[in-house]
């Protein structure tokens, strides 16, 4: 840190929050509240003269509430930059500090929050984590019984420039603790608070557990578990080095702790799992390993930066496997636990990481991007003839469509991820995507459905998960019907209600509309209006008077190969178990219904012309199909 | 294809049942078992956690001959403590009434009715936490076909709310808890400490 | 006979010619004018002895647990009787639609002790007006504001209207005013604890144990009672003093949340007991504490028969 | 200061101590003037038993049992206490003092609570005189 304060390229700004992220990747316009310290930077030398006079004492934050700090601080010895801060909820403004200061006249209570704007290029966010407070899990009495504490407590307690210099005690009485336990996975792996797991705490505890055991070796360490996981390098012989060393680690999750209200010993009640017998242990210090959680401004920085945020809160990269480092939105990368739990060696892999990602773009003077993106027909867009919509740029997950009434709406090219939410959404057909236009996407179901449509299954999958699911399905060998037909786009928001009329006007026997599970949309809000636009529809045929089950929305990931092949294989008996007369007799009383949605359909641009092109084709490839038999 | 559920096997049927749906997301990580009370007070061989092991298992002899199947009084203290959300009482009850239904018996003692002084009044059947108790027309000699009270013992856990809330004194507890051992107990150690 | 006996005697002559009731408990004449006692009509040309009037102390619906389930009853009923029936029908004594009841706003009960005190054991016919009674002697007739004869718990009567009747005769009556049926136990309740025991020992020690009081009561309809029980013997049934006081605890008692306040047990008894300061003051509480009154319907179970985590906590002291 | 040792019924739930110590101190090591009569749930205490051990000559009642919930019964705490608070009530109201009924919720973190509880208990009761209000013929009905 001293070393990256100390490069020229590298400002560091400290007690400064992001209020707002504009602009794209290359160009991003960053607007910075920097706080008020009250102490100016340019002046400061970090003589601490002024903590010196404060008589103001409050909590110490850092040394997890263990110790005094005055109103005049420094947050912790190793700051960057050493520069002292008034904490103005604690100062009475008794202008000692100022006297202290003397000459260098850095102390300024007149300073206010300034606001910066800032040109960037890239933004890495490392933005950590936070820890689950145990105190809501009355079971462990954390808060109520004091030798009871928490990791980050104890991590102070063991520092020699923490509040006891070292000095491991307990905080009822002062004395030096015979026998701690340990207790992991508190609020993790646990359904009522963090279904998952917090990654680091099985080596954190028995890195503390070791360190315990070096410093005071008469004392006796019990490390209570459900799995210790050590999955990484060297961390087994860690775990091996403990054993060794006389720590005992006991398989059981601990209902209880119960103490002494007189001498606040504590007693453990747990199973032990490998005795299959209930034991009570004596403890005078319990330790609780709590789970990483999210900061608690995540979701707030979350829509500041326009990055989802997968199910527990933490930010969601653009693919778990293939660029664990990238924010769906190009030029933000994520470095450490703000993404997800991390121990420190993955976050500095990830930190630099993310460092060689964002110089890629620093110095790079043009950026390629994937080239499915939305394009606007100008003339096509009632904006243009000065009508209210704007429905694409509210589509937009990413913001990267300009609306102003009187004007045709414009993609920002490059901030378009191309989803296509903005063309499944437009209700004039004035914008399409590259790649995936309304032309081709019709052409393809013209072509899947062109003979005996009405066994035919028209999967509608999306590119991330479902599409995934039913690759998984194939080479996993799963047998699924052979009547299905698939048909990729890239997000189920793209899957425009036309496609849906089509199929069932030339006859589809039933259609499948797929998507990412909710929360699991690579386009942060996808999935959402593709849902909502699938479940509109649903209701509709169900007013045509539909069979149920020949349109169908299922969400299915990328892991759910099994899934995919059970719900085909569904759909096909739903198929089978209508009479062929009553499905003939159906399809052909909603054809007319079907084909009065698609009357504005010839007027896309392109669109008559491919189908034109696509029954020609399938004339062909008919008559070459019967020359051969 | 994915495999075809075996609707013979114990955990399939168990998840079944109402509360058993979960039977799977069981980690063994014991909370229940230290939960609860059973095992330090009443029985040592108590164990829940073993119990969802041998439902899983398919350990079916095991799991319907365990002393825990039929001495859960789904009291659910451990509901509330288990980090997967396993209704570990809907389990064991899943269990028991499997139990009960291929034939076995409750080997716990429940509580017994005296026929010939109950008047049917219903409030052990209004009381009683386990709907263990009901009205059942029966012969009673002396007194004709009368309904009485009459406790299913395959639900019947003995907490002996019943007991407590019969004005006519009809319905008690067996061995060492019944009124009269009770009454006993109490005279005892009053007159002997009058003496 | 009076304008409403006579009503009565036509409508139970109805019911038992139909045979919709095989049997009708109602009062007939006995041989002491103050004394009505219950009688159980089967067949109508009976009904010549038919008496219905202030001096029919008894709750009949005591009687109804001692026929079978399957037993059609007829009955007249006072608001307190329509409540003990209700009641009666909660705790499975009887099918509510075996009992045809015949409703009778009531005027309220003379008390016969206040009677006796007042004008002696000489009088031969007691009648009664619509305010007044006047008692007979073979001499002459003395008429007395009914107001001032009543039994103490018809005094305090709430709802002396049947509730529930399926033939109502007679106009209805004002409800009574709760907070004046309160406030006699409620002046007791506020004696100190010492005198309130005193009391409790005077009441209890004239107790000669002949069980009226349970024989009166129509929520009392054991087999076998709790004192008369053999093993475990739970209280002395020697004419005793500690074994006295235990009974009317226990027997008051089992009335919590059963009683509907109708003061059988105190006309009964032949001790004069008061015994409805111990079961009123469990009637009170069930109102404050569980907003229940007894046979206000016949459906609503008594409180003891729940429990509820918000009951009112004086678990710790 | 009244100085006698005063007698005293504990009724006690079987579940509701939840550590093994007070259990065994319950158990084994109660003065001679405490006796303890073990129920299934406090569910199981008839209002018969209270009234007995007050005739008996008992000097208190203590009743000890799980907190709301935690019921090993689900709710026969619960039952409990709307019948024996009424009853504590009733006898209240005829003369035998309602302190001389106490119950106890024990908290499953409540170590060491049921000692100091009935210390105080004994302590409150010994300050009050013998208690006669109810008692009957010492023996007189045991069989």
């Amino acid at each position: 840190m001293v070393d990256a304060a100390r490069q020229p390229l590298i400002e560091v700004k400290t007690f400064t929050e992001v209020e707002k992220v504009e602009g794209f990747v290359g160009n991003f316009k960053v607007t910075l509240r920097e706080k008020s310290k009250y102490v100016r930077a340019d002046r400061c030398n970090g003589c601490g003269a002024c903590t010196k006079a404060c008589p103001i004492e409050v909590p110490n934050y850092f040394e997890m509430n263990l110790a005094p700090r005055k109103a005049a601080y420094v947050p912790m010895s190793q700051s960057v930059p050493l520069i002292y801060n008034i904490d103005m909820d604690a100062c009475i403004h008794c202008y000692k500090c100022v006297e202290a200061c003397g000459a260098l006249e850095a102390i300024d209570f007149s300073m206010t929050d300034k606001i910066v704007e800032e040109e960037i290029g890239a933004i890495v966010v490392a933005t950590g984590f936070s820890h689950f407070d145990p105190s809501v899990m009355s079971e462990y009495g954390y808060g109520r019984f004091p030798n009871v504490i928490t990791s980050m407590e104890m991590e102070r307690l063991n520092n020699s420039a923490g509040p006891t210099h070292g000095a491991l005690v307990r905080p009822s009485d002062g004395k030096p603790p015979k026998n701690i336990a340990f207790i992991n996975c508190v609020g993790s792996r646990d359904k009522r608070y963090n279904p998952s797991c917090s990654n680091f705490c099985c080596m954190y505890s028995i890195k503390n557990a070791i360190l315990v055991k070096q410093m005071h070796p008469g004392t006796d360490v019990t490390i209570y578990y459900i799995d210790i996981r050590t999955p990484s390098k060297g961390y087994e012989e860690f775990y091996d080095r403990a054993r060794e060393m006389g720590i005992k680690f006991v398989q059981g999750r601990p209902s209880e702790i119960t103490e002494d209200s007189e001498t606040h010993q504590l007693f453990i009640t747990g199973e032990d799992i490998t005795l299959g017998k209930v034991v009570e242990r004596e403890f005078d210090m319990v330790m609780l390993n709590q789970a990483a959680i999210p900061q608690p401004d995540q979701n707030q920085m979350s829509s500041v930066l326009s990055v989802a945020q997968s199910p527990g809160g933490w930010f969601m990269e653009y693919h778990p496997k293939l660029r664990p480092m990238d924010s769906p939105t190009d030029g933000i990368f994520f470095a450490g636990a703000c993404q997800g739990p991390k121990d420190i060696p993955a976050s500095v892999a990830q930190g630099s990481a993310a460092a060689a990602r964002a110089s890629r773009i620093l110095h790079s003077d043009e950026w390629h991007i994937e080239p499915t993106v939305a394009v606007v027909w100008p003339d096509r867009c009632v904006s243009a003839q000065d009508k209210s919509c704007g429905i694409c740029s509210r589509a937009c997950p990413y913001s990267a469509i300009d609306y102003t009434q009187g004007k045709a709406a414009e993609v920002i090219t490059a901030k378009c991820h191309g989803c296509g939410a903005c063309v499944g959404e437009c209700p004039h057909d004035s914008i399409t995507q590259l790649h995936y236009t309304d032309a081709e996407i019709l052409a393809q179901i013209r072509t899947l459905l062109a003979t005996e449509p009405e066994k035919k299954i028209l999967a509608l999958r999306c590119h991330w998960c479902s599409y995934g699911g039913a690759d998984l399905a194939g080479t996993s060998h799963f047998e699924y019907s052979a009547n299905e037909r698939g048909i990729k786009v890239m997000c189920s928001a793209r899957m425009d209600a036309d496609f849906i009329y089509e199929a069932y006007r030339l006859g589809a026997g039933a259609v499948l509309f797929s998507g990412c599970h909710p929360q699991d949309c690579h386009y942060i809000t996808g999935q959402v209006s593709g849902s909502k636009r699938a479940n509109r529809l649903k209701t509709i045929f169900e007013r045509m008077g539909m069979s149920p089950g020949r349109f169908r929305i299922e969400w299915i990931s990328a892991a759910e190969g099994d899934k995919y092949a059970r719900v085909i294989n569904e759909m096909q008996a739903t198929l089978d178990a209508i009479p062929p007369e009553a499905l003939k007799e159906e399809i052909e009383r909603l054809r007319p219904e079907m084909a009065r949605k698609l009357t504005r359909l010839p007027n896309i641009p392109g669109v008559q012309q491919a189908l034109d092109q696509t029954d020609e084709i399938i004339q062909l490839m008919t008559e070459l199909h019967m020359e051969k038999v | 294809m994915s495999a075809p559920t075996d609707t013979n096997l114990l955990s399939e049927r168990v998840k079944a049942l109402p509360g058993g749906e979960f039977l799977m997301m069981c980690y063994s990580c014991g909370t229940c078992t230290s939960k609860c009370m059973i095992q330090p007070k009443l029985d040592p061989n108590y164990n829940p956690r073993r119990l969802i092991r041998e439902a899983v298992f398919e350990m079916e002899a095991e799991a319907f001959a365990d002393t825990t199947t039929w001495l859960c009084s789904a009291c659910d203290l451990c509901y509330p403590a288990c980090p997967q959300k396993i209704h570990i009482s809907g389990v064991i009850n899943a269990v028991k009434a499997l139990a009960v239904e291929q034939g076995w018996k409750n080997p716990n003692p429940s509580a017994v009715v005296d026929i010939f002084t109950c008047v049917a009044c219903g409030m052990c059947v209004e009381v009683c936490p386990y709907q263990a108790v009901s009205l059942v027309e029966t012969k009673v000699a002396g007194r004709g076909l009368i309904p009485v009270a009459t406790v299913d013992p395959g639900k019947c856990m003995a907490c002996g709310m019943c007991s407590a809330a019969c004005r006519s004194t009809s319905i008690s507890l067996p061995t060492r808890h019944h009124d009269k051992e009770i009454i006993a107990d109490l005279w005892a150690f009053l007159a002997e400490e009058a003496a | 006979m009076t304008d409403l006996e006579s009503k009565l005697t036509a409508e139970i002559a109805n019911l038992l010619d139909d045979k919709k009731v095989d049997v009708f408990i109602a009062f007939k004449k006995a041989e002491s004018p103050l004394h009505p006692q219950p009688a159980f009509f089967t067949e109508s040309n009976q009904l010549g002895d038919f008496v219905y009037n202030s001096l029919c102390q008894n709750n009949l619906a005591a009687f109804i647990p001692r026929y079978p389930l399957s037993a059609r009853i007829g009955m007249v009923v006072r608001g307190c009787e329509n409540r003990a029936v209700n009641h009666l029908v909660v705790e499975k004594q009887h099918a509510r639609e075996n009992i045809f009841m015949i409703g009778v706003p009531c005027e309220g009960l003379v008390d016969w002790h206040k009677l006796v005190n007042r004008f002696g054991e000489e009088m031969i016919a007691v009648d009664e007006a619509k305010d007044e009674i006047m008692i007979s002697y073979r001499d002459r007739q003395i008429r007395a504001p009914r107001q001032e004869l009543l039994h103490d718990s018809c005094l305090r009567c709430v709802h002396p209207n049947p509730l529930s009747a399926d033939v109502t005769i007679g106009e209805l009556k004002p409800e009574g005013d709760p907070t004046l049926a309160r406030t006699e136990v409620a002046a007791f309740s506020a004696l100190d604890n010492a005198a309130r025991h005193a009391w409790f020992r005077k009441e209890a020690e004239r107790c000669i144990r002949c069980y009226a009081c349970r024989e009166a009561c129509p929520m009392c309809y054991c087999t076998e009672c709790f004192v008369d029980h053999g093993v475990p013997r739970w209280t002395e049934s020697t004419v005793s003093p500690a074994g006295m006081r235990a009974w009317h605890i226990v027997r008051a008692f089992h009335q919590a949340g059963r009683c509907v306040s109708c003061g059988a047990c105190e006309r009964a008894c032949p001790m004069d007991i008061k015994m409805t300061y111990l079961t009123e003051k469990l009637n009170e509480d069930m109102r404050t504490k569980y907003q229940f009154e007894c046979g206000m319907d016949d459906k609503t179970q008594p409180p003891f028969a729940a429990f509820n985590l918000d009951d009112k906590n004086r678990f710790e002291l | 200061m009244i100085d006698h040792k005063p007698k005293i019924i504990l009724f006690q739930c079987q579940w509701c101590l939840y550590s093994a110590e007070d259990q065994t101190w319950v158990d084994t090591q109660l003065p001679v003037n405490i006796h303890l009569v073990k129920v299934p749930c406090t569910g199981r205490i008839n209002t018969l038993y209270v009234l007995n051990a007050v005739q008996g000559g008992a000097d208190g009642v203590m009743i000890s049992g799980c907190l709301p919930e935690q019921c090993h019964f689900k709710e026969g705490n619960l039952g409990a206490r709307r019948q024996l608070d009424q009853f504590a009530d009733f006898l209240d109201h005829i003369g035998y003092e309602r302190n001389r009924v106490r119950f106890t919720w024990l908290d499953l973190q409540d170590r060491g609570r049921i000692q100091r509880d009935l210390a105080q208990f004994e302590a409150d009761l010994t300050k009050m005189p013998k208690s006669e209000a109810l008692a009957t013929r010492v023996g007189g009905h045991h069989d």
